[in-house]
C-alpha cells in the first residue's frame, strides 16, 4: 500500500485501521509489516467479513488508511541481546523492530513458529534484512518441532524478549519470562472497535498502577483488584510484568 | 422554491431544552469518550454537541473481554459501563472540557434513582455541557433487574428525581426492546423531560461456534450501527406522534441521507455512534448531506425537516420554521 | 472422542411435538410460499420441512406497494398477509401439497382468537401437513390492535383454542418486539404448544427520502436477514432458559455457522427465510455445514447440539443425545 | 456476462437474478440486454448497495446469476407494425425483442427516450440491429424535444406498442393505448425479495379476470375490486388493458 506519511512515520508493532468498502463494518486493524519507500504492507489471511472482503479487492483501489496507530516496542539498552519472538501471523509486528535493531546493532535472534512448514509466513523478509531465522513447528515439519517458546527456553538467556502472536503463546512467553526475571514486551491482539481509545472495546487487565491503565479508583464493591489498559491505544506494546492473564 | 435559499445562510441550529446547539449533529453517548482521541484525526468542532460516555456513582471496571464483536452491517458491544465514577471524573475529566470546540452533553447511568439524581446534581456548572442525557437502559436494581426504559413509571421516576436537582435540560434516552414506546416517551414528557434519545442499542447475542459459547463475556451485548437503522427510525416514528418535546434519533446514521431519515420521521437532531468507527469524518459528510437537502427543497431552518414525512408528528418546530414546511410532501403519505 | 462417528451414519432427525422431520432446518413462513417455484432451482427435499405462507381465514388482497425494501444486511417487508383464505387454500393448495418433497408445516394467522381456532382445525387432514404454525404477530382486532404475541393473556388464549379443535402438533411463533419474551414464552407453552419459533421479522421503517414518505406503502414493515441474527440468538438464548418444548430459531441465517449459533443457544431447529431470496440452496449448504460440526465434534445426534453454549438451557434434549453432550463445552461459560 | 445457457434461453423482457458478492442482500434482478455467442450483458446505473457493489467487482469476479426469468413479449401477428417505445435504462428490455422482431421482418420503429443527450443509452447496439432509432430528450438536447409518449402520440398509429421504462412514462403508455385502442405489452419493474414468485414483494394491480393475477376471490369486507399479479413470475410483461395505475 502506498502512503508516503504511514511508510515513514511507522514504528515497531505499530499498526493501520482500514476502512475496507462495502457494507458497514469498524475499521479493520492489521499491523504494519514492512516499510520503505513511500510503501507499507501488511499480512494478512481471511478471518471472516473484512478481511474477505479486503483479499478481494480490485489492485489499486485506493482505501481510507488510519494509522500509524499505537505505541512501539522499545529499543533493547546498549549491548543488550534481543529476542524476537513470532507466532504465525504476529511476524507481522517484527519486521520494522528487526529493521531497528540491525540499524542499532543490537545482538539479535529471531524464533520464528507457525503450524507448519506451508504455513510460516514473512521468513524471506527478515532473512532479506541479514538475519538467521530459528524456526519453530508445532508439527516437526521443519525446525525445532515445539512451540516458540520451548524453543527459547532451550536457548540461551537473552536480556530482552519481544512477543507477538496468538494469545495462548503469548501467555507462555509472559509466564516464561516473569518467572525467568527476563524484560519482556508483547504487542497484543484484541478486537477492535473505535481502534481510537474511545470506545473501550478492547481492553486488557494490567496490574494496578500500570502506567497504561486507566489509573481511577477501585469502587468500593469491586472484587478484582487490577485495571484495564486499551489495547488499541494504551498499547498494543505492555510490559510481561504488566499483563494478568485471567483465563 | 428551490432557488429560495441557495444563496443566503442556512440556519442549521437546533434547541434541545434551554440548549442552543449549532448544528443538529450530534456524537453519541460510548463512542466519542470525552472528544479528545477523535481530535487527532477530525475537526470535532463541526458536531452540534458530543455526548461524553455514560458516568456513574461509583468507578467501574466494566466487563471482561471480549466486549465487542462485529455482525452483519453492525457490532455488538457489552463495555458494562467501565469509567471512573464521579467523583474521579470531575476532578480528572470534568476540566479538560472546557477545552472541547464544541457543546457537550453528559450521560449520567445509575442503578437506583437516587444515583442519577446524585450524579446529575454534580454534572451542574462544568463548562462547555450543556444538557445532560439520562441512560436510563441499565438494569434496575430495586426492580430485579428490569430497565428503567422498560416501564413508564420507573423511567418517570428518575426522570423527575434528576429534574428536581439538575438545572441542566434533561434528555431522556429511551431503549427500543419494549412493545411499544409510546407510554414511555409520553411518561417521561410528564417527568420533566425536555427531550429524548432514541435508540439505544438493541439487545443481542452472538455465539462463538468453534468454542460453543457466547463471544461476548457478558453474553448478552447491545447490536448498533446500519443494521439497526429501521429499528431506530420506527422508534422515532412511533414517539413522535406521543410527545411534543424534540428527539435525538440515532442507529445506524452513516449518512446525510441516514440522517434525513430520522429528521423526516420526527427526529429533532441526530446522533452518530458506530459509524465514528469507520469514518472518523461521517459528522462532516453527514452535515454536508443535510445541507444540500435543504438547498435542494429551498428551506432555511433546519427545523423545517423535522417530521416532513410523518403525518401524525405531534411537535412543533420552532415558530419560524412554520412557513418553511412545504405541505405538499405530506401529500400522499400513507396512514 | 472426534474419531466417534466419522464413519457411522449421522441421526438429522428432530421432534416438534409428535411430528418428526428428517432434518431440523426448516423453510420460514412467508419466504416459500407452497415450494413450488424453489422447486425449479433447488432441491427442496433438503429441508425437514417447509412452513407455509400464513393463511388467514377471508382472503385477503395484502398492502399496496411498496411491499419490501432493502436494508442493510436484511430487507424490510410488509406484504400484509396477502392470501387465498381456508376456503380457497383448501380447494386450490392444499391438494398439491402431497407432492411436496418434505414435510409441511401450516401457518396460521388470525385477528381474533376464534380465527385461528377455526383455521387451524381446517388444516386437519391435508396431505404431508404435520404441523401448525400459529402468527401470533398480526393485530389483534379485540385488543386495539396489540400483538396476541405481546401478552402472556393473549397468546394463551389463542393456542389453547387452537389445542382444544386442532390435531396436529401446535408451534407458537413469537415476536421480538416485547421487553421479555420469557413471559410469554412460558405462557404459550402452559396453554398447550408443542414447540416455539422465534423470531418473526422486527419493527422498522425507512423512508424515502427524496419523496419525503415512508418506503413501504404500509408505513411499518418487518425487519428480517442477517441484519437480525444477533436479535433473533439473543431471543433463542433466553426462552431457551424459560420452557421446555422444541425451540425453532430463525433470523438471518445464512451459513452452517449461522444456524449452529441458534442450536447452541438453545434451538431444536432452525428456519431460514431471506436468505433464501439470496442463495435458493441456502438450506443444503446450512445442512451440510452443521454435518461437518458434528463430524468434528463426534456426536451421531443433531439432537445433542442444541444449548451447548446455553448453561441455563432448560429443555431436554432426546434421551440418546444426552450422552453425546460433551460437558467440556459448557466450561469457561459466562454467565 | 459468460453463461451458455442464458445467452441461448433468454427471451425478450427476461431478467436474471443476481447475486451480488458481499455481506447479505437479496438477488438483483437486471434485464437481458444483449445475448450472443455464449454471453449476455446487462446496463445498470449505480442506483444503491447492490448497483454499486456490482459496479465495483473486479472483472472475471464468478457471479450466481438465476435466470432467464419472467415471461416475454409477444410477437405481434404477421403484417402487424410494431413500435417500441423506451424510456431511460428501460431500453435493456428490447435487445432481444429487436432482434426477434428483425428476424421476423416485422415493420418496426423504435422510440428511445432520455433526460438529455448525453443519457441516452442503448442506441448504438439497436442500431447495429439495423434499426434507425427515433430518439427524443426531455430537454431537446438531441431528436425530438419531450417525452416518449408524445412521440408516439405524434406518430402514425401501431398496430402494437412495446414499452419498458420509468412508471410514469409506462402508465402515460398505458393510458394512451387504452384510450387509442392500440394494443400494448408493457415490461414493469417493482422492488424484488425473491425473483422468484414467493413473497409476494412485488406485485402490481391489474383487473380482476386478468390471467395473470392470483384469481382467489374477494374478500367479504375488502374494498378493493381488483387482484394482483407477481411482476417477477407472473410478469414482468403484462397488457396494458390489465394494469390498474392506482396513484
Ligand atoms: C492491533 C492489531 C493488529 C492486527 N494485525 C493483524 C495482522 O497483521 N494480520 C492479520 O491477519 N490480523 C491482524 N489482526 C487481527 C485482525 O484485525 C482480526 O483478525 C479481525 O478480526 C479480522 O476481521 P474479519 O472481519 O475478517 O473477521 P471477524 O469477522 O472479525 O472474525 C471472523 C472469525 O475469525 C475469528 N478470528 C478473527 N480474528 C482472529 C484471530 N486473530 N485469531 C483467531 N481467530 C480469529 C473470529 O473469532 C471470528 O470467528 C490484528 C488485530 C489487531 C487488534
Ligand atoms: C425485472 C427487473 C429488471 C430490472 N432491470 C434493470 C436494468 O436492466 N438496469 C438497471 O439499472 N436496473 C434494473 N432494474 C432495477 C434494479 O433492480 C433496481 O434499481 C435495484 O433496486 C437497484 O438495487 P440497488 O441495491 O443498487 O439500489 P437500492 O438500494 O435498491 O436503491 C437505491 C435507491 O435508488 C432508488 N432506486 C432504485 N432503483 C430505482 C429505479 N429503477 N428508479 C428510480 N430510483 C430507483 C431506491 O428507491 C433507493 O432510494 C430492474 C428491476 C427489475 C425488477
Ligand atoms: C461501544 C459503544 C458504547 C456505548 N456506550 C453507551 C453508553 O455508555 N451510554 C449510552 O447511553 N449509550 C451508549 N451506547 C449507545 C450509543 O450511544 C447509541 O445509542 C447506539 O450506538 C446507536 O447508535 P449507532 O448505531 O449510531 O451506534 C454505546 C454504543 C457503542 C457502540
Ligand atoms: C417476505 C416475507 C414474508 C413473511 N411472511 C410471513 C408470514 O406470512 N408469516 C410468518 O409467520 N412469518 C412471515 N415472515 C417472517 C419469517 O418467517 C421469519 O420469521 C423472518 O423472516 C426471520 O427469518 P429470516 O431472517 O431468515 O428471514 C416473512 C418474512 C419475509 C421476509
Ligand atoms: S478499540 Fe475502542 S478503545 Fe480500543
Ligand atoms: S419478488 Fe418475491 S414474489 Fe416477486
Amino acid at each position: 500500500m502506498r502512503d508516503e506519511r504511514i511508510a515513514r512515520d511507522a514504528r515497531a508493532a505499530q499498526y493501520v485501521a482500514l476502512d475496507v468498502p462495502g457494507t458497514f463494518s469498524v475499521r479493520l486493524p492489521l499491523g504494519i509489516w514492512t516499510a520503505r519507500d513511500g510503501e507499507f504492507s501488511v499480512l494478512f489471511q481471511e478471518w471472516g467479513d473484512r478481511t474477505r472482503r479486503l483479499a478481494h479487492l480490485p489492485i489499486g483501489e485506493p482505501l481510507s488508511c488510519i494509522g500509524p496507530l499505537g505505541n512501539q516496542f522499545s529499543a533493547p539498552s546498549e549491548g543488550q541481546r534481543a529476542t524476537i519472538v513470532a507466532g504465525g501471523l504476529g511476524v507481522a509486528a517484527f519486521w520494522l523492530l528487526a529493521r531497528d535493531l540491525k540499524a542499532a546493532r543490537a545482538h539479535t535472534t529471531i524464533v520464528l513458529g507457525a503450524r507448519s512448514k506451508l504455513s510460516i509466513v514473512g521468513r524471506d523478509e527478515l532473512a532479506a534484512l541479514g538475519f538467521d531465522i530459528d524456526i519453530c513447528t508445532d508439527d516437526g515439519s521443519e525446525g525445532f518441532h515445539g512451540s516458540v517458546v520451548d524453543r527459547v527456553r532451550s536457548r540461551p538467556p537473552s536480556d530482552v524478549l519481544y512477543g507477538c502472536g496468538p494469545p495462548g503463546m503469548l501467555r507462555a512467553l509472559c509466564r516464561y519470562a516473569n518467572e525467568a526475571g527476563v524484560e519482556c514486551q508483547i504487542s497484543m491482539e484484541e478486537n477492535f472497535g473505535c481502534s481510537l481509545g474511545t470506545c473501550w472495546g478492547c481492553v486488557v487487565p494490567v496490574r494496578r498502577g500500570c502506567p497504561q491503565g486507566t489509573g481511577y479508583p477501585k469502587a468500593p464493591r469491586e472484587i478484582r483488584d487490577y485495571d484495564f489498559a486499551r489495547v488499541c491505544a494504551d498499547g498494543t506494546v505492555f510490559r510481561a510484568s504488566d499483563v494478568l492473564w485471567l483465563h | 422554491m428551490a432557488a429560495l435559499s441557495t444563496s443566503s445562510a442556512l440556519d442549521m441550529s437546533v434547541r434541545i431544552g434551554s440548549a442552543l446547539l449549532k448544528n443538529p449533529i450530534i456524537a453519541a453517548s460510548g463512542c466519542y469518550n470525552r472528544g479528545a482521541e477523535y481530535s487527532r484525526v477530525t475537526d470535532i468542532s463541526q458536531y452540534g454537541a458530543i455526548t461524553l460516555k455514560s458516568v456513574t456513582r461509583q468507578p467501574r471496571l466494566g466487563n471482561e473481554m471480549p466486549r465487542t464483536m462485529s455482525t452483519p452491517a453492525g457490532m455488538l458491544n457489552a463495555i458494562g459501563l467501565q469509567g471512573p465514577g464521579i467523583e474521579y471524573f470531575l476532578k480528572a475529566d470534568a476540566p479538560a472540557l472546557a477545552h472541547v470546540p464544541t457543546a457537550v452533553i453528559a450521560s449520567v447511568a445509575g442503578f437506583t434513582v437516587e444515583e442519577f439524581a446524585y450524579v446529575a446534581e454534580r454534572m451542574d456548572g462544568i463548562p462547555n455541557v450543556v444538557a445532560l442525557e439520562l441512560d436510563v437502559s441499565c438494569p434496575n436494581v430495586d426492580r430485579e433487574g428490569e430497565c428503567f426504559a422498560a416501564q413508564p413509571s420507573s423511567i418517570a421516576a428518575v426522570v423527575a428525581a434528576v429534574k428536581k436537582r439538575a438545572r441542566l435540560p434533561v434528555i431522556a434516552k429511551l431503549m427500543p426492546n419494549v412493545s411499544d414506546l409510546k407510554p414511555i416517551a409520553k411518561a417521561a414528557q410528564e417527568a420533566g423531560a425536555d427531550a429524548l434519545s432514541l435508540i439505544n442499542a438493541v439487545r443481542g447475542i452472538a455465539i462463538d461456534v468453534k468454542n460453543a459459547l457466547p463471544l461476548l463475556a457478558n453474553v448478552t451485548g447491545g447490536l448498533t450501527g446500519p443494521a439497526i437503522r429501521p429499528i431506530a427510525v420506527h422508534a422515532v416514528w412511533e414517539v413522535a406522534s406521543a410527545v411534543t418535546i424534540p428527539l435525538i434519533g440515532m442507529g445506524g446514521i452513516e449518512t446525510g441521507r441516514d440522517a434525513l431519515e430520522f429528521l423526516f420521521a420526527g427526529a429533532g437532531a441526530v446522533a452518530i455512534g458506530t459509524a465514528n468507527f469507520r469514518r472518523p469524518d461521517v459528522h462532516m459528510e453527514v452535515l454536508a448531506g443535510i445541507v444540500a437537502e435543504m438547498r435542494g427543497r429551498g428551506c432555511e431552518r433546519v427545523t423545517s425537516l423535522t417530521g416532513l414525512a410523518n403525518p401524525r408528528f405531534a411537535g412543533s418546530r420552532s415558530v419560524e420554521a412554520a412557513v418553511a414546511r412545504p405541505k405538499t410532501h405530506l401529500e400522499g403519505a400513507h396512514e
